[in-house]
């Protein structure tokens, strides 16, 4: 049991990692353009407590939301060619990477407007709880987003209401490059609910276990009709906000300490020190992990461009000088 | 196990359907308890709509009708209720939200434009978003400056959406339903002062084409352009033109401000040859300069003089009244419009 | 000493009941338009708060702020006079009963989209702290207004940057229709600035005395460079929403328990009691009051009406289609 | 004792003042450091506007200068950092807020029109509002649909505030200065695009007016009016067209969008008889629409041929490269236009 467990989630964090190393070279390549923002160091968040979800649950996130598809299901060659704009894209190249969307893995976005994940996850939980659905919602967020005014409207409705809505802030420490005591001043975010009757948790982020525990008891209450929970990940991103981005604000040594509690480095060690994993797994893991995002890189590369300029932009084709329809 | 089933008729709803005069927000209510009993996955919410009855009647006895969780009594957040909608919409629902006035609506425009308007595309096609918003507007009487806003051309440039603007209580019946029954982002925008505009109402009448502009009036010398109250201005004005003037003025309601009838407009300046478009809202950027660009395009060389704007004062709106009538147009500016263009022609 | 405070307050009480009275009587002859928010049964929030606050002070208000004006020392008439939309009102005639406003008493507004007074109170209180004033800011709002994102927004920059702001919750259970416990999952408002490390506390808002003392010890809070601090006050209005609001959602033993309750009742029983004040004395306040309210309207009545469409929208008049200046 | 009293330059702040060459973000950088210099009620308050030094390093180096209390960093929290400029303005600040894209200023739009436009009207033109607020925006390099916004016709509706839109390093620089001494609310709009575009810079030479336009390049056949980066792409087109078509374009920096300079334009018009608005945003209603509104009306009977739009599509923006720059101008859309309707008067 703890044996498959913690072999699926390193390899989910593997994968993670890799892939967004790739997505890094392939935008310094030219072939991923615009805003990228990656998830190094973050991934023991969207890995633990997305393996905590059922396949019925929804799930909002940001801009920051590439490892979110991928624990969907969403699968990696959608992933890699919607940010290489390709028709084959999750969004069908329309999208890029900070708008990944599959309705059919209930994965709602891909918001690039810091702060929007609230009230769509709201919107989806109140669907739910009007429904009676045992379904729920993650709503991922970082904790700059926790300053807008879209996170405390949307907790009061929330409470007010009970919806089934579990809020996971990435706390990241950084809102591009001011640090969290310098944009809040209450800098434990899960206490930030508590005007709203929002209960709250934190959890070390860099500890995929922990996470993954901390989700599925969030997860429990959330689905048992107890209205939302705020569960804080403390977390760390090893890169810059984008690869736009040094991150110069932020000490050599800073870096280095939290590089020190790499998720992936911490699951590793301990699956190999309680003989959970031997080297030569961890290897194959590693080994398929590069695979999988070889192949994605692949897909991609061979997928054909979008070509309609107006697909999607309603219903069907209208012209809006026509009137009349 | 839906919270969602309606219940017997539980309260006042909308007067007897057959009636054959009916006010506006009666007609508007017809048309939202016709939905909301059609279709388990319509929802209203908004502040006051509910237990309230709305704030201007629209969504009287509908609450408890349908109960709260299809009737839904909102905080003041409208950021947050209106982007509810769109997660809503995602996921199956088909919500209608009432923003109480387009003066908040301010606060809700990343719901809107960035949230509502884009999730189609972005999403390849992929997902829909089948929501509906709703929200009165315009210079009521003597709201002053933060509650006469109007926003017609900023939604008007927000590629997704699609905008109707009954002025009738038949219209405002039709098209609010269309809205409700269609998959796209809608956006129905109504007027403060025509809620309690009583009209001819025929619930079997077919529907009229959602975007279609109408002629309100016929005429050949001038054609005035027009929505909301402001086709009722020219139409007074008209009345004048005719007894005082010797002027047919042609009135067109358009009805619908994304997509706009262009057809209809050009076919009527074929006969009249000019053109006045009439607006509530300030001239600077403002809806009316869309219409008079495409039509001056589509029909220049019909065209005996330029298509003239009589619109709002380019003025926050004052609170005194006098100077809140001088800053929206009357008949008597558009009268004087007109005679000024036909005017032209003779001299 | 007590003496003199009680017979300030009860006057100031008497005159607020007595100019809302009028505006109502003006408002149904047709001299006063517009939406009309009238104060009876809150007096004793903004009149015990703001005579605790210095000259040298900012106020920040609502669409129902023509107490507050008052007590700013705006003059009846000149408020009065805004109200029948006269060029001598204290917005020219402009603003009408929602925007009131005169920088000369520091009395900043005025403000009718719910939430508004939050920015611009803490971008009072900014420019304050940057300059190291001894001065604070008095910013009034609705329970129902502290549902909006500027409310935490503010408050979390409020906090962040010890802004001297006062934060003064007119809790009056209500926003228009719908009741507190239908608006907000914790109805206590002076509990909601926790998430943003604001202080609070409430007080009964019935009791003008309570809230003078209150708001004292509050302002020396936040004058001493303690940062924001946010006071709730309990209390109630008698009236609709506004006069197009029969406040039928309320029901008549409701109104009738809280109007006994009177703040005005309040004081006079305990000053009589007491001994401060005697009928004779409370008689002429009351005389007073009404003079001052009548010659208010006097003076509304016969004063001139704006007549330039144009005044004030530039700093300049300006023509939008001659370029060049 | 205030807190606002400048220090000793603490660190890398704008290059050379004597340069002859700028880039825009340069120039930008210059103005501010000068207003902070030279009024103490000069703030800047953004997202990472102060140690970060602004995302186009506009604001390089002040945070060091000026202190925190002069250069601000912010939460997230547009609607509030916003509305706290106009609190600010109303009590003797002159706060230069920078929204750190246009795409986010959705959100501020109630401090933005509600407020700040609207104050000074409302307290009978006794209150003042010396705000800046300057956004970049437009359509830069696949930053997709809700990192593409324009919000020009949104904001040229509002009555009480006035825009600029600088498009050279000298513009941007003046533009500024001007926009921070100015005692009215003033939008800054600038584009992502331009920022890192060199120009000449003259800090000695006078300053042109505000709102003024300019033509940058002479023609007489055909006027092409634009703002930031699509003047450049008409004055492609203009090489285009003078070395392949023998036509002399004129092209028209509007610099201005409230208020527009329509003599210069109309000036123009009586020269080419032909005028074609090149614009960045969706066609339909964009700020384009104004200006054909306006041009048409002040030199109809100078028209030869409609005014033209060459507008962006009216989508959001897409993500993949080549579907965005198939949905905003180039000099290839413009020149077509040109030679379309020059062609079209010689059919
Ligand atoms: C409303 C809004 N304002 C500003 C931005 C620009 N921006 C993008 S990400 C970001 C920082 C967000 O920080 P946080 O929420 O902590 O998330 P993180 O990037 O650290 O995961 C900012 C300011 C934006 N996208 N939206
Ligand atoms: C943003 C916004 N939404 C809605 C309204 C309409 N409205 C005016 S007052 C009000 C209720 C406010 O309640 P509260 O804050 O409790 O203040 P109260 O009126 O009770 O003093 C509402 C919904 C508004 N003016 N602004
Ligand atoms: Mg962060
Ligand atoms: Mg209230």
């Amino acid at each position: 049991m703890q044996r498959d467990l913690v072999k699926q989630l390193l390899y989910d964090m593997l994968l993670a990692r890799r892939f967004e190393e790739a997505a890094a070279e392939q935008y310094t390549q030219g072939k991923v353009a615009g805003f990228l923002h990656l998830y190094p160091g973050e991934e023991a968040v969207a890995v633990g407590s997305l393996r905590a979800a059922e396949p019925g649950d929804y799930v909002v996130s940001t801009y920051r939301e590439h490892v979110h598809a991928l624990m969907r299901d969403v699968p990696p060659g959608a992933v890699m060619a919607e940010m290489f704009g390709r028709a084959t894209g999750c969004s069908g190249g329309y999208g890029g990477s900070m708008h990944l969307f599959s309705a059919e893995h209930r994965f709602l976005g891909g918001y690039a407007i810091v702060g929007e994940t609230f009230p769509v996850a709201i919107g989806a939980g109140y669907w739910l709880a009007m429904n009676r659905s045992p379904d729920v919602v993650l709503c991922f967020f970082g904790e700059g987003a926790a300053n807008q005014g879209t996170f405390h409207e949307s907790l009061n409705m929330a409470a007010l209401w009970k919806l089934p809505v579990l809020f996971i802030c990435e706390n990241n420490h950084y809102q591009i490059g001011t640090e969290v005591h310098r944009q809040a001043a209450v800098v434990e975010v899960y206490k930030r609910g508590c005007g709203n009757g929002v209960p709250g948790r934190r959890v070390d982020g860099m500890d995929v276990l922990a996470v993954h525990q901390a989700a599925r008891d969030a997860l429990e209450q959330v689905r048992g009709g107890n209205g939302p929970f705020l569960l804080e990940c403390d977390t760390y991103r090893f890169r810059g906000h984008s690869m736009a981005d040094g991150g110069a604000y932020r000490s050599a040594l800073e870096v280095a300490e939290l590089k020190a509690r790499d998720p992936l480095l911490n699951l590793r060690n301990r699956a190999l020190e309680n003989g959970w994993l031997n080297e030569e797994d961890i290897e194959a893991l590693h080994q398929k992990a590069h695979g999988v995002v070889e192949e994605a890189i692949r897909f991609a590369g061979q997928s054909p461009a979008p070509d309609d300029l107006y697909q999607g932009v309603y219903r069907r084709p209208l012209d809006l000088y026509a009137g009349r329809p | 196990m839906k919270r969602a089933a309606p219940q017997e008729n539980a309260g006042l709803i909308a007067p007897a359907k057959a009636r054959s005069e009916l006010m506006v927000w009666e007609a508007l209510n017809i048309a939202l308890d016709q939905a909301l009993a059609a279709d388990d996955a319509v929802f209203i919410m908004g502040e006051d709509v509910g237990l309230y009855g709305g704030s201007y009647r629209v969504t009287q006895g509908l609450y408890a009708k349908y109960g709260e969780w299809r009737v839904r009594d909102t905080p003041i957040s409208e950021n947050s209720f209106t982007g509810l909608g769109v997660g809503a919409a995602l996921v199956g629902g088909r919500p209608v939200i009432e923003i109480m006035t387009v003066n908040f609506a301010l606060l809700a425009l990343d719901a809107i434009i960035n949230m509502a308007a884009k999730l189609r595309y972005m999403s390849g096609g992929k997902l829909r978003v089948p929501l509906v918003v709703r929200m009165p507007g315009g210079v009521a009487r003597q709201l002053a400056a933060q509650h006469s806003q109007r926003l017609e051309h900023t939604l008007m440039n927000v590629p997704g959406l699609r905008i109707v603007a009954p002025g009738t209580a038949q219209d405002s019946y039709w098209q609010l339903t269309q809205a409700v029954r269609d998959d796209d982002p809608i956006i129905v925008l109504e007027h403060e002062l025509l809620y309690f505009k009583k009209g001819p109402f025929d619930i079997h009448a077919e529907a009229p084409p959602m975007h279609g502009a109408a002629v309100r009036r016929a005429g050949a010398h001038v054609t005035l352009i027009a929505w909301h109250r402001m086709v009722d201005v020219c139409l007074q004005a008209a009345d004048k033109l005719a007894s005082e003037d010797d002027i047919a003025a042609e009135v067109i309601d358009l009805r619908s401000l994304k997509p706009i009838d262009l057809p209809l407009l050009t076919a009527s300046l074929k006969k009249t040859h000019r053109a006045i478009v009439v607006e509530e809202d300030c001239k600077f950027a403002g809806a009316g300069a869309e219409i008079v660009a495409a039509l001056q395009e589509a029909a220049f060389y019909e065209l005996d003089a330029p298509i003239a704007r009589v619109a709002g004062a380019d003025v926050p709106t004052p609170y005194n009244g006098d100077l809140e009538a001088a800053s929206i147009p009357d008949a008597d500016a558009v009268t004087l419009a007109v005679r000024r263009m036909v005017g032209a022609r003779e001299e």
